[in-house]
């Protein structure tokens, strides 16, 4: 029996993964563990290629095996490197769909030996191959590519190239698909042998379309949510693969993936106040539509113009800026970090009050304000922020709409109520910049810009902050 | 039903450790603070890059005829290495960025 | 270093159950208020009463004229039961106590 | 092949632990968890009993073991109910020795087993026997036996039966039983067949002094960490049975509560601010006479009657108890709970600081309070205690010491310094019980006594508290 310590090899990525996952969940210790964890890959892909025996021999094909990883190195570092701080989800969801890809297509070829082995021997497919493994290659076929063709449409979302598209009947629609999926799955097992590869190819292409199907109603705003639950689809899709090869590394890989992911899709849920089945029906934009109908704002707005504005800032004592997702647009962080130093140099005191959900991404606001160089003891977290509210002369909301409408404190029947919120009418005045009164992610009315201490200063952030400056250099 | 049995007594270990290993990914998880939801999620996206170890073996063990076999495979390994290499790169970048705002 | 291998190899399974089986014992506890250590410990405590199973397995097996197995068995039944059944019950009293004056 | 459900309730019962485990560890479920992890408890033994199979065979000797089991049950229940709840710690202290001795006999009958095999073979025992179930065996044994008589050793001094005994040289002695425990373990495995056993039995006695030796020079205050950590022993010994028989649940519940055991003593060491190296080899107590020795304390005591102090706190606004070591010794805790409603029914409220290492156990003081129908709300964690504290008119100490020693704040030198406490000298008044000006369990000075805002108020505390009341009774 030829003995090697390859299963050891995994035993250590194993741990490596437990040990990485879990550090990456402390801000102290993050890059260290994902490092830790890379390492570990490492091991294993090497103890892989150089230790693995099938039937007592080696693997062969070294140079096909060396060259496509050469190119996916280049091709990912490349990307990897030179790719927008802002176009980080849309790219961990390009990232994912190359593994559901890659999970699909080792199945694909699995299945496609079983297929040729039993061929032409003429008996039932599911006479000749065993369930176990036969599941093992379908659930990895199906789950791989709707974790593609999702990714891949999610992708194109956060990058613009697709618009949210919905019809009547969606959902009884996609629910009919996977029925289909199941059944063709089902169909190619209990098939005549010569012809389980019809159905065998029904069931990628049924996959593939539920997938496409499945992600595109779902808003472009939920997308990270999405990405995140693909994730965990594309884990479990490895863990398939762990199971088929009986290899540890690839099944406690992939079910720590699995697990964990799906977790984390709850927990983003939450932080929005949401529930996964509310993003995935996309039930949250039609009520929150309605709700905005039917619910009338009272009041009238205030207009600021932009000198006042500065002045207001120029002799406060000190002023939160508040960002949103319009910053993020306006690609205006630059901006707000002049502005910030500006008003320091007058003796102002500025920070930035950082909703977890501002934006579109967990984090947001925090990964751009860092690109801006903006320092770090300057952002304070929701609960430090509404305690400093009080103390302070200027809120100026850049962009951010739904993380300061009051209406998820005090109003039971709107869609964001219960949600956290930034308390900026606790500040003595609180200046608004947006573009119109159009609303914002949640698609509901805003109490706050009717408020008598509000004034809105209308126009893009970009824009407008540049205009702050030139006033505040002026006096 | 006993066809069933006779499959998680086979595999009983493997259960075990899928099992044990679901526990652990939803603990490991739980303390999570939001402002870390991105680059966690891009680390786990890392992690189970680990599927290009399967490809690694449908390529090793391709016949030198079979080319299905070799060009899926190819390809499986390609992207496959994507996954592993970008995400992990990807998930540092974004981590240093954190990193960069702490001193 | 190579019968080390070999034992590894051959349980490699056990050996994966046992490093998860730590990461998890250490997960879960993390967190625990020290007002709840006491029963904590006394709940852990229950729990490796599981040992009974093996006392179990070794009076079973016992053959008849085996008299050390027997006496030896039969006493291994009796304690373990009796860190079984005391653990669970003095736990379950210790909790009881923090319930009541929730309350 | 005789195939049955016995891995599924094994699978079953592990995940009941777990999750059991889990649930023990937040106070809102606790309850339901240990019921949980019982019920996978039953579900393991039964299907033991019912489905084991060895050779083919089902297991025999039902009689034997349904009477052993029927005796340990009456045992069990009837000890855990009667037994005071200030005792607890004995108790699991005795439970868990019985554990420890379990582990240990049944690798002490299967190493028989081995022995009667080979006995006769007249070759080395390790030619025979396989070195990983010896290696079960052995382990087994060492940790069991060391487990059960730690146990009873820590149990009887709590129970008060036996003194600490250190002696010069205590821990080379010990480190030298330990090497001569292992030096057996190793003979036995390459001695002639038929003398296996006299070396096996060498390494049980040489185990068990060990273990006699380990617990018997730490500080009987200290058992709680001591009990713990030898639960987290019993759990390694019931995980070596697991590789014994290759049984999952044995091996999953006890590398769990190995695992989790030896975290939770060091989370209770934590609490206590001190390291478990420090708790086992005892420097902390020679240390500490050392620093009282030569730290010198300044300033003189006031004294205080008992009507005086009965005076002050029936015109008090807010009195905090702050309850130590001293009322769980004195069993003062229900007249402590009728000063309480006397206080009160004079309009005074009355709130109790808990510090979570007060007492001698952790949990020792909402245990005691408890048992007194003391409610709930008034007991305040330390944080919101100290937050109380400067709206506190008196602050009254009943025979605590340690946990309200300000050197822990200020004097870098004291060996408790880091040790957070209840900051009492921010109230107004406080009053002091004690017997006499002896230190406590850490055996240091305390300037709280000489603060000039402090009286002391002798005696034993139940004897004080019964002549406050009748004291409050008169006025
Ligand atoms: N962070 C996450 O992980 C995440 C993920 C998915 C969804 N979400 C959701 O996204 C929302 C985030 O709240 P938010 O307050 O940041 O954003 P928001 O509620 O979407 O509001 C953004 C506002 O910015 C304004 N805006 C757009 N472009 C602008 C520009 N160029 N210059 C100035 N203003 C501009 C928009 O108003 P005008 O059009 O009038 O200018 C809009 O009202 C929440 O509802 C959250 O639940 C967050
Ligand atoms: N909770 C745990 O888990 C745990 C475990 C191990 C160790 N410990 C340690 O135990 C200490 C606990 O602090 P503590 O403040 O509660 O206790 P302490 O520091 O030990 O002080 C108790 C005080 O009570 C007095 N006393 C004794 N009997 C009395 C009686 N009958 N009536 C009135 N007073 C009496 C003693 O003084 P007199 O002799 O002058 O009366 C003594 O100074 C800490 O050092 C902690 O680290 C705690």
């Amino acid at each position: 029996m030829p003995i090697s310590i390859l299963p050891v090899c995994y035993l250590i990525a194993s741990v490596t993964f437990i040990i990485g996952l879990k550090m990456l969940s402390k801000p102290s210790t993050a890059r260290t563990g994902n490092l830790i964890a890379a390492a570990g890959m490492v091991v294993a892909i090497f103890a892989t290629i150089f230790l693995y025996k099938y039937n007592g021999k080696s693997l062969g094909n070294y140079t096909w095996i060396f060259s496509a990883m050469i190119i996916g190195c280049i091709i990912g570092v490349l990307v990897a490197k030179k790719v927008k701080m802002t176009a980080m989800p849309e790219l961990v969801s390009f990232f994912n769909g190359m593994g559901g890809a890659c999970a699909a297509l080792i199945s694909i070829v699995e299945f496609d030996y079983l297929y040729r082995e039993y061929r032409t021997v003429g008996s039932l497919f599911s006479d000749v191959a065993p369930l176990g493994h036969y599941l093992a290659i379908i659930a990895g076929t199906i789950i791989g590519s709707i974790s593609f063709i999702g990714s891949m449409i999610a992708w194109g979302k956060l990058a613009g190239k697709f618009k949210d598209y919905a019809f009547k009947g969606q959902h009884l629609f996609n629910t009919i698909i996977l029925i289909l999926v199941l059944a063709a799955a089902v169909f190619t097992y209990f098939s005549k042998t010569e012809n389980a590869n019809i159905y065998f190819f029904a069931t990628v292409a049924l996959a593939l379309l539920y997938g496409v199907f499945f992600v595109l109603p779902i808003g472009g705003a939920d997308m990270p949510v999405v990405i995140s639950l693909l994730n965990s689809f594309t884990g479990v899709a490895a863990a398939c693969g762990g199971f088929l090869y009986d290899n540890k590394a690839m099944l406690t890989g992939g079910i720590l993936v699995g697990a964990a992911g799906t977790l984390l899709t709850i927990l983003m849920c939450r932080a929005m106040n949401r529930s996964l089945m509310n993003v995935l029906l996309g039930s949250f934009g039609g009520n929150a539509k309605a709700a905005a109908a039917t619910k009338d704002v009272h009041g009238n707005i205030k207009e600021i113009s932009v000198s006042d504005a500065a002045m207001l800032m120029a002799y406060a004592k000190k002023v939160m800026i508040v960002p949103g997702y319009g910053l993020a647009v306006a690609q205006a962080q630059h901006t707000c970090h002049e502005l910030e130093k500006a008003l320091e140099e007058k003796g102002v005191e500025v920070k930035y009050a950082i909703h977890p959900v501002a934006g579109r991404m967990p984090g947001h606001m925090n990964v751009l304000l860092a690109e801006a160089d903006v320092s770090y003891e300057k952002l304070l977290e929701m609960g430090e922020a509404n305690e400093e509210m009080k103390s302070t002369d200027v809120a100026f909301i850049l962009g951010a709409n739904d993380v300061v409408n009051p209406a998820a404190k005090n109003d039971p029947s709107s869609p964001i109520y219960g949600m956290p919120i930034l308390e900026v009418e606790l500040a003595k005045q609180v200046i608004v910049n947006k573009r119109s009164m159009k609303p914002g992610y949640a698609g509901i009315e805003n109490q706050l810009f009717y408020q008598p201490n509000t004034s809105m200063l209308f126009g893009d952030a970009k824009k407008v902050l540049q205009e702050l400056l030139g006033e505040l250099k002026n006096t | 039903m006993q066809s069933i049995i006779d499959f998680l007594h086979e595999n009983i270990e493997m259960f075990y450790i899928v099992i044990l290993m679901i526990f652990l990914g939803i603990e490991i998880i739980g303390r999570v603070p939001s402002v870390l939801h991105t680059p966690l999620m891009s680390g786990a996206n890392a992690i189970h890059g680990v599927v290009i170890i399967g490809a690694i073996i449908v390529m090793g063990k391709a016949e030198s005829g079979n080319y299905t076999a070799l060009v899926l495979g190819f390809l499986a390994v390609v992207l496959g290495t994507l996954n592993v290499v970008g995400g992990f790169v990807v998930t540092d970048r974004m981590l240093e960025m954190f990193r960069k705002k702490k001193k």
